[in-house]
């Protein structure tokens, strides 16, 4: 049974061994050459250092998500996005084969896109690339960096890249396996990512701090922002445990400015509570905004609105780092001047409305405390199914329901919530499924959905669902009959 | 006639379950038999699941850029297990990067695939085309 | 001296006259065969309408700027806006040597253009196009279409394309002298617009309705809410005295949303009161929101979040109708392809936020009533200065200064006013010059200018102003030093 | 050496005064004696205020898209009233539409003007341009 205990150091070490014999590239890792190699990094570069300063002096960073085949090509697209792009935060987005530790795999696209003379993959091989390769990356840009993926077992990959220098590392037992997975156990993952944490805790009392951040948005799709809090704060609990110090929590836009601000704020109030409850106290805390995650239109244009919406929310909403989408985003990849484009669009109004201030509201204050109820609901439950230990809850908590990510494709997944939008655009719970939440709490829930239904004189059904999915797509927020 | 049955499902290392969960509603609802393999479905899954259920079409789904490396070899397993006349669909974001729509379909087309859809097909026309594909092979057998 | 009373018939006859000898397509225009055309013209066509039905639903219409030189590129140009760029309104924008009545420089701008197969005018020449010209233009589209200029006599102009058939007539005798003449006397203008209103009046007594829309941003710089409201105020009752039906009354976005929501909503407010004070009671009245007026960024994705920002806010004010910009703002007039462009991005915001709310806020709700205080100080001096009477209290007005219009090119304007962004990006007066603001407005004003000052650590002066201007088109809203 | 003269103005039927205001402050500022025509300024009166002032230099602006009909003819003109070495500046959104920065230079250097202008200069660049090309000139001169 998995427990929310922090991993023993032996026990670290035989697994480390296991971890490293799994491709050519992690024979040899070795923690202390990492720690000195990241000791060398100068401060501006470290990524937990800028979180915490955007956070104290509430500047808002911008960060793309960018990843190629190649070493030389990546740092092409990595220096152009710090130049043309502005970019505060660099990424090394990881690419779908690596992610499934297929390394070989990885390593045929590697070879192919030599060929091709462009990219194949849809992201950077870093494993395959090794220490020595990852370096590069890492010394030849000027900003922080950090590896962004969607790895369930991302052991191998965490050895490498931190040994290499990357100051943080996205991911979580949970958000890494969920919404990307299909037959990967949660206990796996979990545990698997107990054992990266554990790597950071051990670069942490080594005296370099690595920045973590559970990815928040999920399937990226109608996800209410309770079952991504939960979540988040679950994975923040389990970083913690192991050592963790530099935690960024997620929040993927949901499209009503009112729910979104509520949402940030909300995600703030109720981690620095759970962390404190649990006995944390030395830590620093961040967040972060994802512009929309859900199926962008086509239309560079109607891109470029969705972009621009995702960066007013959050000049008002305030996290520290915003997450941000390119106008190719319906249609691939982007190239790093559309890259760039989403970049300068977003950096346009982040400063535009920096010194802008969305006045006090009943409505914010409103959902904050809904937020708050909900997550209490699912939270409590998790305790409570794991006797207290919040490793073993999450574990049970999916298995019963207590948890459960809309539309994600994991079998340990239980899918039965279902998510909409109300008349005013604010995601609610048209299916509960098992989630525990509370009879006061979904009869609001139906009452705002009830609005909608009424408005568009049609029952609620999952009809309103699909066109909810395809809504801002097809230039609308909320999904109604034509 | 029985309703023909039609294999979905999103091809490789790709976990984009959105679309898939939305394509199997939509096909039910046209009255097809649908055998959805959900994410991450290997080629043989593919095949093994349409000989299973004399699936007159495999619709494949490659959403995440790595559809050009994925879907290489589809047809000839097809031909290799005895599924000779089976039509092949394929749709999505089906390579790395925006491309014009005809350089992607020239390159699936290649590969064997019958049709191939640009992400912002609307279903009910890819609908039509399959049941009119279908009539036209069962024309063609008969 | 000017007096704001309905131009008498035979006075008009006798003009009239004069001014369709001023080029040769003037020749034989007559009032009862435009009726007729008119009146041919379907309902869905009739821009009146249009801005009626979308007030009566909250309805926001977006609409483009758009002319060239020639007939069939122009008919082009416009059904490119319609089907790609889903216009609801279409404009015909006149090029500059036709605003100032160089017809021979048009025409050289016709022949020109026809030699290099693209348009070196920077709109539609209407008046060398003549009645038939322009009819083939009304008739080769769907949507209601509007004659957009900036013409300080604009008789002929009128008199040609209400002829042809276009339902709509932008313009006034202030907002069309101040921001774009130089030495036109503002009797003159005036005289001239009440001819055009008069004109309209006429067409409204035959059936038909023409819709009237002063132009609202004047010089699109720095613009405070109360002096283009005192003036869309004053070029109302102008119209209004005149026969004239159906206004819309226009504002420029200033920056910061808050203000600009009270500036939509005090326009609102102020423009019913002070009609139905004047005694007007029959009236269609609606309001027009254009998107950032001022200098833009050069980056095409710079631009679209501009663009975007000003859809946002709109989507908030809720006027009844949105001009639209494009990414090439800065750059030139732009390509069928940019001014779609332009259309879709701000289509996207539109009906993404079509159902979101922004909750009543004290701070909208004072905003509005400062602006309300500050054009009660200014219509109350201009009607004492014209004993009553709005045409000859303006003219003295701004001749006193007590009008007064940044940054205006017309040596009737005193230029003595000085606008600035406060710490919060809100527009407020650094010099008043000669405006009669009361005491207490003005240390409000002061006041709010004193928290940038501080803010930035230097004193309030001149270069805050020029920073300010540059700021949007630098990525700003407040000119900050660096 | 006293403070060369230099006139500013907007050519032909355009009203854009809020360049030309910052114009006039800047090039003050920077120890030029100005001279500005404002808006809507006729090349008659760019030479005729030129002569009279002596000024080194005339910086036109054109901002509407006129500025290619307008320009033309404005060299000849200065040489034909006997100003043949005098500076032609000349800058602002030039021709109508986006267009690249090298084809507009080109027109305008064609019609005689000495250096031409993006609307997004940094006008301490322009300075520092004009100072030594006044500078040159004086040289040539003496
Ligand atoms: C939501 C999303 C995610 C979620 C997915 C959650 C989940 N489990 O489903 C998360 C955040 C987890 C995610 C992860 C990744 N994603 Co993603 N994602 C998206 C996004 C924004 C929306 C997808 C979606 O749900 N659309 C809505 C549904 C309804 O539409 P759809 O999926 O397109 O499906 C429809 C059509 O394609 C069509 N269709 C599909 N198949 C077929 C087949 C046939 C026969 C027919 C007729 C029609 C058809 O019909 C479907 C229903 O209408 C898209 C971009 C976009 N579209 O805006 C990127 C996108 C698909 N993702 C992309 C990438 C690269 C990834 C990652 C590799 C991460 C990365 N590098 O950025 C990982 C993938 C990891 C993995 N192993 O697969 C890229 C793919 C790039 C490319 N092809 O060049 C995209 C295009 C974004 C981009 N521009 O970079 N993603
Ligand atoms: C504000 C504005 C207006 C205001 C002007 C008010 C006023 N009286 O000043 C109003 C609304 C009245 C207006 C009207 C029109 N405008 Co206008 N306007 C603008 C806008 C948005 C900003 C101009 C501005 O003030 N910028 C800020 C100042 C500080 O910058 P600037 O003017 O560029 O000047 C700087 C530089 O150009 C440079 N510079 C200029 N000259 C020179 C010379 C030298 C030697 C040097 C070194 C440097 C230099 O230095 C200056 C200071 O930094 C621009 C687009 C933009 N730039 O974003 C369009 C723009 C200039 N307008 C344009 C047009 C076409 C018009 C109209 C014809 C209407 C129409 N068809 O849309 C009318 C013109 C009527 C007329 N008779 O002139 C077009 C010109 C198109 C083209 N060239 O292809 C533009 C580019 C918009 C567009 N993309 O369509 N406009």
């Amino acid at each position: 049974m998995i427990s929310n205990e922090t991993v023993d150091l032996k026990e670290f070490e035989t697994i480390r061994k296991e971890v490293l014999e799994t491709w050519p590239t992690g024979k040899g890792v070795r923690i202390e050459d990492g720690v000195r190699y990241q000791k060398r990094i100068p401060e501006e570069k470290r990524f937990s250092t800028a979180m915490k300063t955007a956070r104290d002096k509430g500047r808002i960073l911008l960060q793309p998500r960018a990843g190629v085949a190649l070493i030389d090509e990546h740092i092409k697209l990595l220096r152009y996005l710090e130049t043309e792009g502005e970019a505060d935060l660099l990424p090394t987005t990881i690419d779908a084969y690596t992610r499934q530790n297929r390394y070989e795999e990885a390593e045929k696209g590697i070879e192919r896109s030599k060929a091709a003379g462009s990219s194949l993959l849809n992201g950077f091989p870093a494993v395959n690339h090794g220490v020595d390769g990852c370096r590069r990356v890492v010394d030849a840009v000027v900003s922080p960096i950090q590896v962004r993926h969607g790895t369930p077992d991302a052991r191998l990959l965490a050895e490498i890249t931190l040994a290499a220098g990357f100051s943080s590392f996205e991911g979580g037992g949970i958000s890494y396996n969920i919404p990307y997975t299909k037959k990967v156990p949660l206990e796996k993952s979990i545990r698997d990512w107990q054992y990266v944490d554990r790597l950071v805790g051990i670069y942490e009392d080594q005296g370099v701090r690595v920045n973590r951040e559970p990815f928040g948005p999920l399937t990226g799709t109608l996800v209410p922002p309770f079952i991504s809090h939960a979540i988040g704060i679950i994975e923040g609990l389990l970083a913690f445990k192991q050592g963790v110090k530099s935690i960024t929590l997620g929040y993927g836009q949901a499209g009503n400015i009112l729910q979104d601000i509520a949402a940030v704020t909300s995600l703030n109030e109720l981690a620095e509570e759970y962390f404190k409850r649990a006995g944390f106290e030395d830590y620093e805390f961040t967040t972060v905004f994802h512009q929309w995650m859900g199926g962008f239109p086509e239309d560079e244009a109607k891109a470029f609105s969705v972009i621009a919406w995702g960066a007013v929310v959050a000049a008002f909403a305030k996290p520290e780092k915003i997450i941000v989408k390119s106008p190719h985003e319906a249609m691939g990849i982007p190239t790093k001047e559309a890259n760039a484009q989403g970049l300068r669009a977003t950096r346009q109004i982040v400063s535009m409305l920096a010194d802008q201030r969305l006045f006090d509201s009943l409505t914010v204050r409103r959902e904050v405390e809904i937020i708050k109820r909900e997550v209490r609901c699912l939270m409590d439950k998790v305790y409570e199914l794991g006797s207290g230990d919040i490793a073993a809850g999450s574990v049970a908590a999916f298995q019963a329901g207590v948890l459960d990510v809309p539309f994600a494709p994991s079998i340990y997944n239980l899918g039965k919530v279902l998510p909409m939008r109300d008349n005013e655009g604010f995601l609610r719970i048209f299916h509960k499924g098992n989630l525990p939440l509370d009879n006061d709490v979904m009869a609001y829930h139906r009452e705002k959905l009830g609005e909608r239904a009424k408005a568009e004189g049609r029952e609620i059904s999952f009809q309103m669902v699909t066109d909810d999915i395809y809504a801002v797509s097809k230039g609308k927020l909320i999904g109604r009959p034509r | 006639m029985s309703a023909p049955a039609i294999v979905l499902g999103v091809i490789g290392a790709d976990c984009h379950s959105v679309g898939n969960r939305i394509m199997e509603g939509f096909f039910s609802g046209e009255g097809f038999r649908v055998v959805n393999l959900g994410v991450m479905v290997s080629q043989l899954e593919f095949v093994d699941a349409a000989i299973e259920t004399d699936a007159a079409a495999i619709l494949v789904s490659s959403l995440y850029g790595h559809g050009e490396i994925d879907c290489q070899g589809l047809r000839d397993l097809c031909i290799e297990k005895g599924l000779d006349r089976i039509i092949l669909y394929v749709g999505g974001n089906l390579v790395v990067g925006k491309t014009p729509a005809a350089e992607v379909e020239e390159k699936f087309r290649a590969m064997g695939f019958d049709r191939v859809f640009r992400p912002d097909i609307d279903l009910k026309e890819a609908a039509a085309l399959l049941r009119s594909d279908i009539e036209a092979r069962r024309a063609k057998a008969s």
